[in-house]
């Protein structure tokens, strides 16, 4: 086993991890704040992922341009799931159980549109740059997976500093710790949490075109994208923004370091044994949930 | 006379925060104790390291004679050390007899029987003055019917001693009466003993034979209940200086 | 100012109140007192909107406010104090006064009234930068206290501020309190601290089981053996 | 008293709705005129996409042979059910067609773990089933009423690519092979020829490794070809680990002579979304719309009309070809008797769009060796001689 | 009640196509599933969503003792009962680390643990690894070989539900609510909430384990991909939760009605509408009775009774 391999190894891992972080850090959202394990969000992605397609076959637009488009739109799509769907179960006893039915329910909705429009053929994106490498010294560096890191750090980076620094972010964060409190300092919970959903289905939308830039997507590729998010949120803590971030550069450097070192046949298998080993010692995450 | 139930110096601290120190105390058979302190003082964190819910850092408590300190819940409370929450907390899908059938079946009754376990629960929903609402869910309850169930729930297991975490909170003059006739009808029908943390004053002079009072998980003091009434650091610590002038 | 004319609360089928009626006009400092359950939670919550009242009505400057949301009612400058405080433990003490201001107008003044806050209380311009959570009861109390008035209320409702808190630190809220309502502020107090609340308030009401058993001015109260009674149980 | 009252109305309810359900379902038992043919494909789900081809290629067969006149006089009526790419479903519904709509005929099903195991219900009922079968330990069971015509054998894959590999001068092969082959049953048919192969022709099998669906990522597997010499590199994968071994290839700048790649270069995606960079990628198959066989030309100018492609989908051919088969048994024995079609079958030569071919016990033509390039976004037959479409371009050029 | 059992016993006696059979078949196995599954999902509130391990595990134990004894396929099928063993006994293992995390994190490991075991089948030659493994299949007419199966796992069915309904109504399975409702507090009721969960994901594990082996008598052919079917896992969660799963009812109910309906689509509507429609009605249940339709259903009667 060589050294170049190993870091070359690393170095794909942890692109590919970070994508799947943007990917998470909005269903780490909904879970940590709402309690809401929206199941759908990866299909939501999907949906990103399908339009950013069709957006550059048909103008030529870059996939990531199409993001101007697709996450505004997501975002309302996710404000109005809240305003008409998902407040209705919020009463429920079990919240996280309804909501995973739900969204289940949407998933397979969104699935089966997307087989509708688009058909069930894969997809890629073929863009000018998608075989394009940067060469520093015996690595490689192919342009699709460093835009897609490129794309985790702005996105997760610009989601944590919403939640920091803007008045909208911190009443988001106000309404999770303390719903009634920040009820009485004039917080419209209702309007928070269905910006928060939205925000969250948005950067769903940013996930998925990075999962775009990296794999071949089909109708049904969100069943598969919806194992790792669970991954990488466990991994992270729910609900920490910066935390599904590590998570994902965590799960990429095991990615890389079992490819380099194990049998491929068994890198899959010690991912999810990993993580149920993860689980026992750490229940809550490597990291402390926090909003 | 040996005691039911003791501990010895029981430490405790959560980070930082020391919730008991050297704690010791000493439960008789039969006996009521009452358990008084400012909010913070320690109180709930003795019942919890009693009951095994909180592991103590140090320290020893006996049940009859033998340790429980390392114990699990459930084989502490199977010995026989009832508790009530505080906050009350029932099984809110399950109406009132099923509440506290739970506690007969898994308590020292020898009865086994969801069934006959209903029959023994609906007496004991009859001496707590719930029968009339023995199908009722938990969510359909005011307060004090809530408080009377805690109470039934940990007397259903058939315990020897009854650890009360303010029952009384929340209730009303003539309900407290209500709850004082409760706990002395306790001790008389079933002869344990019980100790209860109380804010109500009322109900410690009442029923206690003995007070004995935290203040930032040290003993202040462990005596009669005027005695207790009347120590200065009790009323400074508890009372309030206002109260101690008034 | 604020007009509570016969309101019934009932949770499942137990009545939290019965037809209670209170007034507090602009300026006032009104101490409602009553035992542990007595309804004066029930009361404070049902005028800041989190229970819905089933019966009667809740005026706030001539405007029916029964039925708002909550942060409708907040906007409009009646701010509650809530009972155990509950900041937002993992945010710091500046980000706690940001959402005490979250309203458009009070973020508008948002400079300003930090400073008056930090005036007000030295203790937590020191630990500006720590996380609510970390702070001491008395602190938090205090945090909770300046994150309501950094809203810029028009009538301050406090719901048991002085539970869990050293005396001393109880006499210093209590002070504040008294300055607050010297300065104009319109004061709505609920609290077990009988003697202290009536001692710096200008009127009390009593509550007893869901009614209101007494009202009056808070010196008169002070002397009626029905207070202790109720109070004390004796 | 409330429980067991609900209890009683559960289990009654429960009764009630099962009784109509089934005589809802029960109602298309009486026969109609057309012959009807039954079964199921997965029209949503994870194999969706081919599913799909597969039932376009049968319903214009259907098309064609209505206009005709039909199957022994009768027009023919397709019973397609959705089994959603879950196999249990697949076979539940082959039953369904047999026993409830009483099919006339049973249709093949996709993908191999699914004809697996409806395989053994047709053998069960009786039901002639033509499909591609997996590969060969399907048709190693003795089931006789199942036919593979042509059947899409991971066995065959890559002998046409090797019989041609034969024919090149020995210092022009390549010497190391790097084996990339995923972990199920179409990638584990694949390996035993390239194992026999290789070391016939003295190539070197330097990496030999499986892994499991889905691949994370391609980069360490080229790199780790690349670092060790590998000339030839064996992507035995479907479409999206396909796709990713050939473009972390071309990022890598890794040249190896020759790339074979497993199924999912068959899919018209592969050139459809790949352009270029899916060029020179050998496969192999069983069934080729270039093949100069009666029908493909029809085929092909249907897809033109139809997918806007030049030549049919493999799948869409399959779907054609297997319906193909099914017919002339039924027109041989002239009859729907299902062991009369079978007899014939086994018997007789039968014609498809994939050639001529007879049927052994095991319900297998001969091996079919055909070994397939993309060239220029085309997919270009290159091997046997007699029938190729172009000259295999070998080494592969360079990365552009 | 026990004419209707009857009636089921006796139903294929009647000689209905092959297919209703199988069909019913499938409503026994959901039936089947989803009750035991309940049983650690619904009483101890334990949402397993990796539970179809536990039917592989039996699938491939039951293959597995059928080739190493060379047995014939009767004799496999009786092996189906040491198999159900084995996934119990494999369930205890995995149950006692895994059981001590709650809520989603539980719901998470067991899916993990759904993947490892299906991963590590594929993995291991002798275990057929990615081709599968091929059983005998019975050599009679299709007919009776259906009702065969049709009779065997309705036998198991009525089985579980049987033990589902007892569970429920006894010492243990009030245990189990309590756990659900509040463990802290079930622990100072005495409850040893530990062991409890352990022997109800034990015994949960052991029905699937012997459905699966039934079931892979039935197919004849077992592959990772087909009998650890995560959608598997996700739909005997889904059918149990969509039928209540507070009782014994609940699951029966969800199994039976998500079953006909899914049937009913995929006869009656185009595929694709199909699954749209069947994405609506999940939205559609949980909006109108989020806890489930029995309990909808009984609430209603509930608030009527008031």
């Amino acid at each position: 086993m060589n050294s170049t391999l190993i870091f070359q190894s690393l170095i794909s891992g942890v692109m590919m991890g970070s994508v799947y972080a943007l990917l998470g850090v909005g269903f780490s959202l909904t879970w940590g704040v709402m309690k809401v394990i929206n199941v759908a969000h990866a299909a939501f992605g999907l949906l990103a992922a399908f339009f950013a397609y069709t957006v550059f076959h048909r103008y030529g637009i870059d996939p990531v341009v199409s993001l101007v488009l697709s996450v505004p739109f997501l975002f309302f799509l996710g404000c109005a799931l809240y305003r008409f769907l998902l407040i209705r179960i919020t009463s429920a006893r079990a919240v996280i159980v309804s909501s995973m039915i739900l969204t289940f329910g949407v998933a397979i909705i969104l699935e089966n549109l997307a087989l509708l429009l688009w058909g069930a053929d894969p997809r890629l994106f073929t863009t000018s740059y998608t075989s394009k490498v940067i060469i520093v010294g015996p690595f490689y560096f192919q342009y699709p997976p460093v835009i897609g890191f490129v794309m985790s750090v702005v996105g997760i980076s610009s989601i944590y500093l919403f939640l920091k620094r803007t008045y909208v972010g911190k009443a988001v964060r106000a309404a999770w710790q303390q719903p009634e409190a920040s009820q009485l300092c004039g917080i419209n919970l209702g309007r928070i949490s269905a910006i928060t959903f939205g925000l969250a289905v948005a950067s769903a939308g940013a996930g998925g075109v990075g999962m775009g830039l990296l794999y071949s997507f089909e109708p049904h590729s969100h069943n598969l994208w919806l194992i790792y998010l669970f991954l990488v949120v466990i991994v992270g803590g729910v609900g920490n923004v910066l935390g599904t971030a590590m998570a994902g550069l965590i799960i990429g450097v095991i990615t890389g370091l079992s490819m380099a070192f194990l049998p491929y046949q068994w890198v899959n298998l010690l991912t999810f044994g990993l993580l149920m080993v993860i689980l026992v010692v750490k229940p809550q995450g490597l990291f402390q949930s926090e909003v | 006379m040996t005691a039911i139930l003791s501990g010895h110096d029981i430490e405790k601290s959560f980070g930082g925060l020391k919730a008991l120190s050297k704690f010791n105390f000493e439960v008789m058979p039969g006996e009521i104790v009452g358990l008084i302190g400012p909010n913070g003082s320690g109180k709930t964190t003795l019942f919890n390291v009693i009951s095994g819910l909180v592991r103590p850092d140090s320290g020893k408590i006996a049940f009859e004679g033998s340790e429980i300190t390392r114990k699990p819940p459930h084989a502490i409370s199977s010995l026989g050390i009832a508790r009530t929450f505080q906050i009350v907390r029932p099984l809110r899908d399950l109406d009132l007899i099923d509440n506290v059938a739970i506690a007969v079946v898994y308590g020292r009754n020898e009865i086994f029987d969801m069934r006959e376990a209903r029959g023994k629960a609906l007496e004991t929903l009859e001496f707590s003055g719930l029968a009339h609402k023995a199908y009722s869910y938990p969510g359909e309850l005011a307060i004090e019917d809530l408080k009377r169930l805690e109470v039934a729930r940990a007397l259903a297991s058939n315990p020897r001693v009854l650890l009360l975490d303010e029952v009384f909170a929340g209730l009303n003059p003539k309900e407290i009466s209500g709850a004082i006739e409760l706990v002395f009808r306790i001790r008389e029908t079933y002869g344990l003993s019980i100790v209860m943390i109380e804010h109500v004053m009322k109900a410690i002079m009442t029923a206690c034979s003995r007070v004995i009072a935290l203040h930032h998980g040290v003993k202040l003091a462990d005596a009669q209940p005027r005695e207790v009434a009347n120590h200065p650091e009790v009323i400074r610590a508890y009372l309030g200086v206002e109260y101690a002038g008034n | 100012m604020l007009e509570i004319k016969e309101i019934s609360v009932s949770y499942q089928r137990h009545c939290a109140l019965a037809d209670v009626s209170m007034t507090v006009e602009q300026g006032d400092f009104v101490a409602l007192i009553g035992s542990n359950g007595a309804g004066k939670s029930t009361l404070i919550n049902s005028v800041s909107g989190l229970t819905k009242i089933s019966k009667g009505s809740i005026l706030f400057q001539g405007e029916t406010i029964s039925g708002l949301s909550p942060d409708l009612i907040a906007s409009l400058g009646l701010i509650q104090v809530p009972e155990g405080r509950k900041l937002f433990p993992l945010m710091s003490v500046e980000e706690n006064l940001e959402i005490g201001a979250y309203l458009p107008d009070p973020r508008k003044m948002y400079a300003r009234n930090l400073g008056k806050m930090f005036e007000m209380f030295p203790r937590l311009k020191e630990r500006r930068k720590q996380s609510a959570g970390s702070l001491s009861g008395g602190e938090q109390q205090m945090l909770a206290i300046a994150r309501a008035l950094m809203a810029q209320p028009i009538l301050l409702m406090l719901d048991e501020p002085s539970l869990g808190l050293a005396p001393i630190v109880t006499q210093e809220i209590f002070k504040i309190l008294r300055e607050l309502n010297d300065e104009g502020l319109t004061i709505l107090l609920v609290s077990q601290e009988v003697l202290q609340s009536l001692k710096i308030s200008r009127r009390g009401y009593l509550l007893e089981n869901g009614s209101v058993n007494l009202t009056g001015a808070s010196g008169d109260l002070l002397k009626d053996v029905r207070v202790k009674e109720s109070y004390l149980g004796l | 008293m409330r429980r067991a009252l609900l209890r009683k109305n559960a289990s009654t309810l429960l009764l009630f709705g099962l009784s109509l359900f089934l005589v809802a379902t029960a109602g298309p038992l009486f026969a109609s005129q057309p012959i009807v043919i039954g079964g199921s494909l997965p029209l949503t789900g994870e194999f969706a996409e081919t599913g799909k081809l597969i039932e376009k290629g049968m319903k214009f067969w259907a098309e064609e042979i209505n206009a005709k006149g039909g199957l022994l006089g009768r027009p023919v009526e397709f019973k397609i059910y959705d089994d959603e790419s879950n196999v249990g479903k697949a076979v539940t519904y082959a039953e369904k067609a047999i026993t409830v709509d009483k099919v006339d005929l049973l249709f093949g099903g996709y993908p191999g773990t699914a004809a697996r195991a409806v395989m053994p219900v047709a053998e069960k009922h009786k039901f002639v089933y033509v499909s591609m079968g997996g590969h060969m330990k399907s048709f190693e069971q003795g089931y006789t009423f199942s036919f593979g015509a042509p059947p899409l054998m991971g066995e065959w894959w890559y002998e046409g690519f090797f019989q041609w590999m034969e024919t090149i001068p020995a210092d022009q092969r390549p010497k190391k092979a790097a084996v990339y082959t995923m972990n199920n049953p179409v990638g584990s048919s694949l390996t035993g020829s390239i194992q026999k192969w290789t070391k016939q022709l003295g190539i070197e099998v330097v990496i030999d490794e499986k892994y499991n669906l889905p691949l994370p990522d391609a980069t360490p597997l080229i790199m780790k070809a690349k670092q060790l010499n590998c000339d030839m590199l064996f992507a035995n994968g479907f479409f999206g680990d396909g796709v990713m071994m050939i473009r972390a290839a071309k990022a890598l700048d890794y040249n190896p002579k020759a790339i074979l790649q497993g199924i999912g270069s068959v899919v018209p995606a592969w050139i459809k979304e790949l352009g270029k960079d899916g060029d020179y990628v050998f496969s192999g198959t069983s069934l080729f719309n270039k093949l100069n066989f009666p029908g493909n030309d029809k085929l092909n100018a249907y897809a033109r009309k139809e997918f806007n492609i030049d030549g049919y989908p493999l799948y869409f051919g399959f779907g054609y070809a297997w319906m193909q088969a099914l017919a002339q048994g039924v027109e041989g024995a002239k009859s729907l008797d299902q062991t009369k079609i079978r007899d014939w079958l086994k018997t007789n030569k039968i014609e498809t769009i994939a050639g001529p071919m007879t049927f052994d016990e095991k319900g297998l033509p001969a091996p079919i060796n055909f070994c397939t390039q993309i060239i220029n976004g085309q997919v270009e037959l290159v091997w046997p001689l007699n029938v190729r479409t172009a000259e295999p371009v070998y080494p592969k050029p360079a990365w552009k | 009640m026990a004419i209707a059992l009857i009636g089921l016993v006796a139903f294929p006696l009647f000689g209905p196509p092959v297919y209703f059979i199988s069909f019913v078949f499938w409503v026994f196995l959901y039936v089947c599933l989803s009750s035991s599954w309940n049983l650690i999902g619904g009483y101890a509130g334990y949402l397993s969503f990796g539970h179809v391990a536990f039917f592989g595990i039996g699938a491939y134990a039951t293959a597995m003792i059928g080739k190493i004894f060379g047995l014939s396929i009767t004799m496999t099928l009786l092996a189906t009962i040491p198999a159900g063993v084995i996934s119990s006994f494999i369930a205890i293992i995995v149950g006692y680390p895994c059981l001590r995390l709650r809520g989603p994190y539980f719901a998470v490991i067991t899916l993990c643990f759904s993947f490892v075991s299906q991963l590590t089948v594929k993995n291991l030659e002798f275990l057929g690894g990615a081709d599968g493994l091929w059983l005998k299949s019975m050599d009679v007419p299709v007919l009776v070989n259906r009702t065969i199966f049709y009779e065997l796992m309705l036998f198991l069915t009525v089985l579980t539900v049987w033990v589902s309904y007892l569970v429920g109504r006894s010492r243990f399975g009030a245990g189990l609510r309590a756990i659900k409702e509040d463990e802290e507090v079930a622990q100072t009721m005495a409850i040893n909430a530990p062991r409890l969960k352990i022997m109800a994901f034990a015994l949960s594990a052991f029905f699937p384990g012997i459905a699966g082996g039934i079931y892979a008598c039935y197919l004849s052919y077992i592959h990772p991909d087909v009998v650890f079917d995560v959608n598997m896992s996700i739909l005997q969660v889904l059918m149990a939760l969509f039928g209540g799963a507070s009782s014994w009812v609940g699951p029966v109910v969800g199994a039976v009605s998500l079953t006909l309906v899914n049937e009913g689509l995929s006869t009656f509507v185009k595929a694709e509408l199909a699954r749209i429609i069947y994405g609506l009605l999940f939205i559609i249940v949980i909006v109108f009775m989020p806890n489930g339709i029995l309990e909808f259903f009984s609430r209603k009667r509930r608030k009527i009774e008031r």
